[in-house]
């Protein structure tokens, strides 16, 4: 049994709406020193795999069929053993 | 002209396209179940708005798996008229049947109300009854209308005729003030490179009657129809040709 | 035998407790005493508001259901039956506010469609405090956000409502949702359950452990304490209830469904005894084959958890399967989890063992009702007191005017409703921003009207005049939109019932509501009590909010309240007075909330039928109701056309009134109307046969707002700069 | 200045539809092996401060104040000087 999680987040070419209205909300609180936020998705699962490298295919083919949708979003991952 | 309006979970606009397609257009429709594996015998297949699988993940991410979009698929690849109107449009993106992808609104809030839509040209199987540069007036309900290709792609589309309606002012201008939701360029509503496939944000089926404020959303069915009548006609001559160059659709 | 204690902390008093010892004959168990309390809270049982209910009149030719099933039922014509219902979610909205009413939505949108109507429209009554304040300001948008999150989703759309703003809501604001479904007449559907041997069906989401304590908690005050009950949050998913609504509606079109129970507040407790107690029936279940999402949940909390998307169902013997098939195919949990007996006795069994054995109709229907004392509060007399000769007379009436389209309470609440989908189901034939939304009724010609309608500032000063200023206004407002008054849910949202001067506000609000329900012959099909809305002791106004449903013959005949055309002629129909009591104006300029607000339910009606005929009669071009602001605010906002804006200028005469109650002043009983010049003589004769007071006032003309009073002008003001104050208050004031 | 990731989730108490409804998507895009999916948000930031203690100290405040919504989401984080 494996368990992954998944970032997804735009990529660096697309502006993060979301990102720039929480950074402002922060500095609104008081938080003064915050920079650059971006806000994405955290995605865990847990998956059964023959071994970690099949895991980690099996992931990486999540991500690119359905996770993330690859024409604005990037998307990274960490495999462990669960 | 016979009609699917298909149902995912979570659509919400299926019956207020087949009302119109019913009751405005005077034409046979049925409904389609997701799981279905077939859509033979529809000319035309309506991907209605709504929030298909509570729009979980990204809208239009999971409907675009559905059973059917395999028969939709190959309904379009054989030439068949396929609409998308909101929700339906974010799944037509996410199936890469149509270029480009819906982002959240600028304003990070749904917006419901009714604006302009700029006719971009009237030579489409959706604009063929509209006067060139015709102002619709139209409403859009969405949190993710936000449209967005990459700049090839964009230019690409530009050159085939592939834009079709733009957010506009009343009077026709194309403005960021017009500009409801963020969208690159003001898109509204596009089309495949075969000019079969069309995908836009704002309901032509909310304003298809004068009851509901406006009935300008007419002049996209009114064009579906009179286009496949077209295609469908027996005597060929004084057809224009298409701007959208591989299809054989023409005006009269 | 359970302590104290713990009964107490449940909400149960030492004598409800030997009253179940009595039912029981034995000492409850822990299971038992927890389906009580819930059962007898004031949110499910209404011990403290029942007797005061029975005061309002229910019945009238058109009810096909009154209250005492999920919603009521007015019969529309052509077979035609509109479900309506109210209901409140303050607590939860207070603790978290995204869900919070998200969830109240969802919970009124099944109430609906559990009687067998698809929902067609949802409305909303919200009161907070000043947005000045942090802490409402996000409430402000978390209730927006979940209204329109849910509403939107499930595609109901959220046609009208109202949005006040008050110091009295900051620690207690108010959600209150309504919503209306359409049914065929013949076909509606109840919640009680009949036919021993017939089985009990549980669908849906599964049970979770939120919301345990739902009912009790929204019978308690709010405190530092209840905020910590916070797992009395329920999560709502609009989109297992669409899935929900599609399947049950299936369902129940197959005609093997005996009864229906949506789990709202205290969940299976509730819906297993009052079905069973309904139909005379008994009911046993075994609650180890209800669907979970947790490990290890006792009785106790499999049978008060009030996880949100949820039904229970009683299924004709037999047909469980094809009941099934239906949820199956909409990929919804259906599971068997018991069957109806004979003996009036609901018996709950965990894996095979009995936890619970209680009447049903001990839970249901003999809840403990009480009898509260009454006394008139303290601050009543002072405030009435309102001496108007000491009031400072204003000298600059324009930017009155100006502050008044600019208050929270008055401005356009558009950035709020364009959050909304308004139009989904393509129904909605007046949008929002006018008086009441108007929705088609397809394929008949008609139309229905919808309202919600309540100034608390008037129930403060007084709650009887309050209650039913608030029944004649939403009446006005649907009869300004060219429909006739046909029915009313309410939902009462008062302080704690225990405190005698709060049990004065509510009974009085009750009779106020009731005499002018009985004036116009409107009936109460449905509603809801809300009690204990308090923060730190100090209660909320008494805010009765009046939901209000017309009927319109002739839809092409509807009206909105916005000016038309230049030319057109302006006409204040109706009764003038003095009216500056409890005004908007005292409040905004002069810091007072005092007075005594009157209205003559006799001269009301008279008004509103001769404002229903002249639009009846394709007469008038606009009609809206003088409410907040009095006439200038009125005449304002019906120069602020979405279509394009017009001008207007009129010449008023005080007549005997003060300056500034002449122009901003509330008395009731009047409304503002354009017409076109021609048909001026008819409208004059028939007011004249209505025996009702009309003054023509002035012209729709050019692009300003000019107002000559008693032959001088105190008002000349651009129409964009006033109307661009009005639309942009609300988002100032959260930027 | 240092960089923190944040990862909000929905409370183990709390009904993910979301992630359910990705669970049964994955399966029947024939990743038989997934089991227990969530989704949450990750949020990436910059921040400057006066050491890791001050920067940890901070983002657990934006957490409680504004990233999160401890009704019902938990989260974690990390910071790391960037
Ligand atoms: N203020 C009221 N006016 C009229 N009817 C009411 C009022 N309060 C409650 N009712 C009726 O009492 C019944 C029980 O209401 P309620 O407990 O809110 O229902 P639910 O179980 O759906 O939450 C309903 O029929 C409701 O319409
Ligand atoms: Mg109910």
């Amino acid at each position: 049994m494996y368990k992954a999680k998944v970032f997804i987040t735009l990529k660096k070419s697309v502006l993060d709406t979301q990102g720039q209205v929480v950074q402002r909300s922060l500095q609104a609180l008081n938080f003064g020193g915050v920079e650059d936020v971006r806000v994405g998705k955290y995605i865990e699962l847990q998956l059964q795999a023959a071994d970690k490298a099949a895991a980690e295919q099996a992931v990486r083919d999540m991500c690119e069929r359905l996770l993330a949708n690859t024409v604005i979003e990037q998307y990274k991952y960490e495999v462990s053993e669960a | 002209m016979k009609f699917g309006v298909i149902i995912f979970p979570g659509s919400n606009c299926d019956r207020d396209c087949y009302h119109v397609v019913d009751q405005v257009m005077g034409q046979p429709v049925d409904f389609i179940w997701h799981g279905a594996d077939s859509v033979d015998g529809y000319d035309g297949i309506i991907l209605p708005g709504g929030f298909s699988y509570g729009d979980y993940l990204r809208t239009g991410a999971i409907a675009r798996f559905s059973p059917v979009m395999g028969a939709v698929e190959k309904a379009a690849a054989a030439g068949k008229t396929v609409i998308g109107i909101c929700n339906g449009f974010q799944i037509l993106t996410e199936a890469g049947m149509l270029p480009g992808v819906l982002r959240r609104n600028e304003s990070l809030q749904f917006i419901c109300k009714f604006l302009h839509l700029k006719v971009e040209h009237n030579e489409s199987a959706f604009t063929n009854a509209c006067s060139p540069g015709q102002v619709l007036r139209v409403p859009i309900a969405h949190g993710e209308g936000n449209y967005y290709a990459d700049p090839e792609v964009l230019a690409g589309m530009e050159e085939n005729g592939q834009i079709l309606f733009r957010y506009c002012e009343a009077d026709g201008t194309v403005s960021a003030a017009a500009n409801p939701n963020g969208s690159l360029e003001n898109i509204a509503g596009i089309c495949n490179r075969e000019g079969n496939v069309m995908g836009m944000m704002p309901h032509p089926e909310r304003s298809s009657e004068e009851i509901l404020t406006s009935a300008d959303g007419r002049f996209v069915f009114e064009s579906i129809l009179r286009h496949f009548k077209m295609r469908n006609c027996e005597c060929g001559a004084a057809h224009a040709t298409c701007k959208i160059k591989t299809a054989k659709c023409g005006v009269r | 035998m359970i302590e104290p204690k713990v009964y107490r902390e449940m909400g149960l008093n030492d004598a409800e407790y030997e009253q179940i010892v009595e039912i029981l004959g034995r000492h409850p168990n822990y299971t038992e005493v927890g389906m009580y309390a819930v059962m007898w809270s004031e949110h499910c049982g209404y011990k403290y508001s029942r007797p005061v209910l029975k005061l309002f009149p229910t019945s009238g030719p058109r009810v096909l259901q009154g209250p005492g099933e999920n919603a009521g039922a007015v019969d529309v014509g052509d077979g035609m039956a509109v479900v309506m219902k109210i209901e409140s979610h303050n607590h939860p909205s207070a603790v978290e506010p995204y869900q919070g009413a998200a969830t109240g939505v969802g919970g009124i949108i099944r109430d609906i469609f559990t009687m067998g109507a698809r929902p067609i429209a949802g409305l909303n009554s919200l009161r907070f405090g000043e947005l000045g304040d942090a802490r409402t300001r996000y409430l402000f948008g978390g209730v927006v956000s979940g209204i329109a999150g849910y509403g939107n989703c499930i595609g109901v759309p959220t046609v009208a409502g109202e949005i006040y703003f008050d110091d009295c809501y900051e620690g207690n604001p108010l959600v209150n949702a309504m919503c209306l479904g359409l049914v065929d007449s013949d076909k509606i559907a109840r919640a009680s359950a009949s036919g021993a041997g017939n089985p009990v069906m549980y669908v849906g989401a599964r049970t979770g452990r939120d919301g345990i304590h739902g009912a009790t908690f929204a019978s308690v005050e709010l405190s530092e304490e209840s905020e910590e009950r916070r797992s009395a949050v329920q999560v709502g998913d609009p989109f297992t209830e669409k899935l929900l609504v599609e399947a049950t509606l299936e369902a129940l079109a197959t005609g093997y469904i005996v009864g229906i129970q949506d789990m709202g507040a205290a969940g299976l407790t509730c819906s297993t005894t009052e079905m069973a107690a309904k139909g005379d029936s008994g009911m046993e279940v075994e609650i180890s084959l209800v669907p979970r999402r947790e490990d290890g949940m006792s009785a106790y909390e499999v049978m008060l958890s009030e996880s949100q998307e949820r039904m229970l169902l009683v299924a004709a013997e037999g047909r469980e399967d094809e009941v099934k098939a239906i949820f199956d195919k909409w990929g919804l949990n259906a599971v068997v989890i018991g069957k109806l007996t004979d003996d009036g006795i609901v018996r709950v069994y965990d894996n095979g063992e009995l936890v619970a054995e209680v009447p049903a109709k001990s839970l249901a229907e003999d809840t403990p009702v009480y009898c509260m004392d009454a006394r008139v509060p303290d601050y009543v007399e002072q405030v009435r007191c309102l001496n108007k000769d000491e009031l400072p007379q204003v000298e600059d009436f324009e930017s009155v005017l100006e502050l008044l389209l600019r208050r929270h309470n008055v401005a356009s609440k558009e950035c709020v409703y364009e959050q909304y989908d308004h139009m989904v189901q393509v129904n909605t034939a007046v949008l929002p921003g006018s008086d009441a939304a108007v929705l088609r009724l397809k394929g008949t010609g008609r139309g229905l009207a919808v309202t919600t309608d309540c100034n608390s500032r008037y129930c403060y000063l007084d709650p009887y005049t309050g209650g039913a200023i608030a029944v004649a206004e939403a009446a006005r407002s649907v009869v300004c939109s060219g429909a006739e008054p046909a029915a009313v849910t309410d939902c009462l949202n008062f302080g704690n019932p225990e405190k005698p001067e709060i049990f004065w506000q509510f009974r009085q609000a009750v009779e106020g509501i009731s005499e002018a329900c009985r004036t116009f012959g409107v009936p109460v099909i449905s509603g809801n009590v809300s009690f204990y809305n308090e923060s730190h002791g100090t209660a909320i106004y008494p805010t009765p909010v009046i939901g209000m449903l017309g009927i319109m013959e002739d839809i092409e005949r509807r009206c909105t309240s916005f000016f038309k055309k230049d030319g057109d002629a302006v006409v204040l129909l109706g009764f003038n007075g003095p009216g500056l009591d409890g005004s908007e104006y005292l409040k905004a300029v002069h810091g007072l909330v005092a007075g005594c607000p009157v209205i003559d339910l006799d001269k009301e009606k008279r008004l509103q039928a001769c404002c229903l005929e002249a639009i009846r009669s394709g007469l008038l071009a606009s009609a809206h109701d003088v409410a907040e602001g009095g006439l200038a605010v009125a005449l304002a906002e019906s120069c602020f056309n979405t279509d394009g804006s017009h001008g207007v200028s009129v010449e008023l005469s005080s007549d005997g009134l003060r300056l500034d109650d002449a122009l901003f002043g509330e008395a009731q009983s009047r409304i503002l109307v354009s017409l076109d010049s021609s048909k001026l003589d008819s409208l004059i004769k028939l007011a004249a046969g209505h025996d009702v007071p009309l003054m023509v006032i002035g012209t729709v003309a050019g692009s300003s707002l000019t107002v000559d009073l008693d032959g001088s002008r105190v008002m000349d003001m651009k129409i964009a700069k006033l109307e661009s104050a009005w639309r942009g208050a609300i988002e100032e004031a959260l930027a």
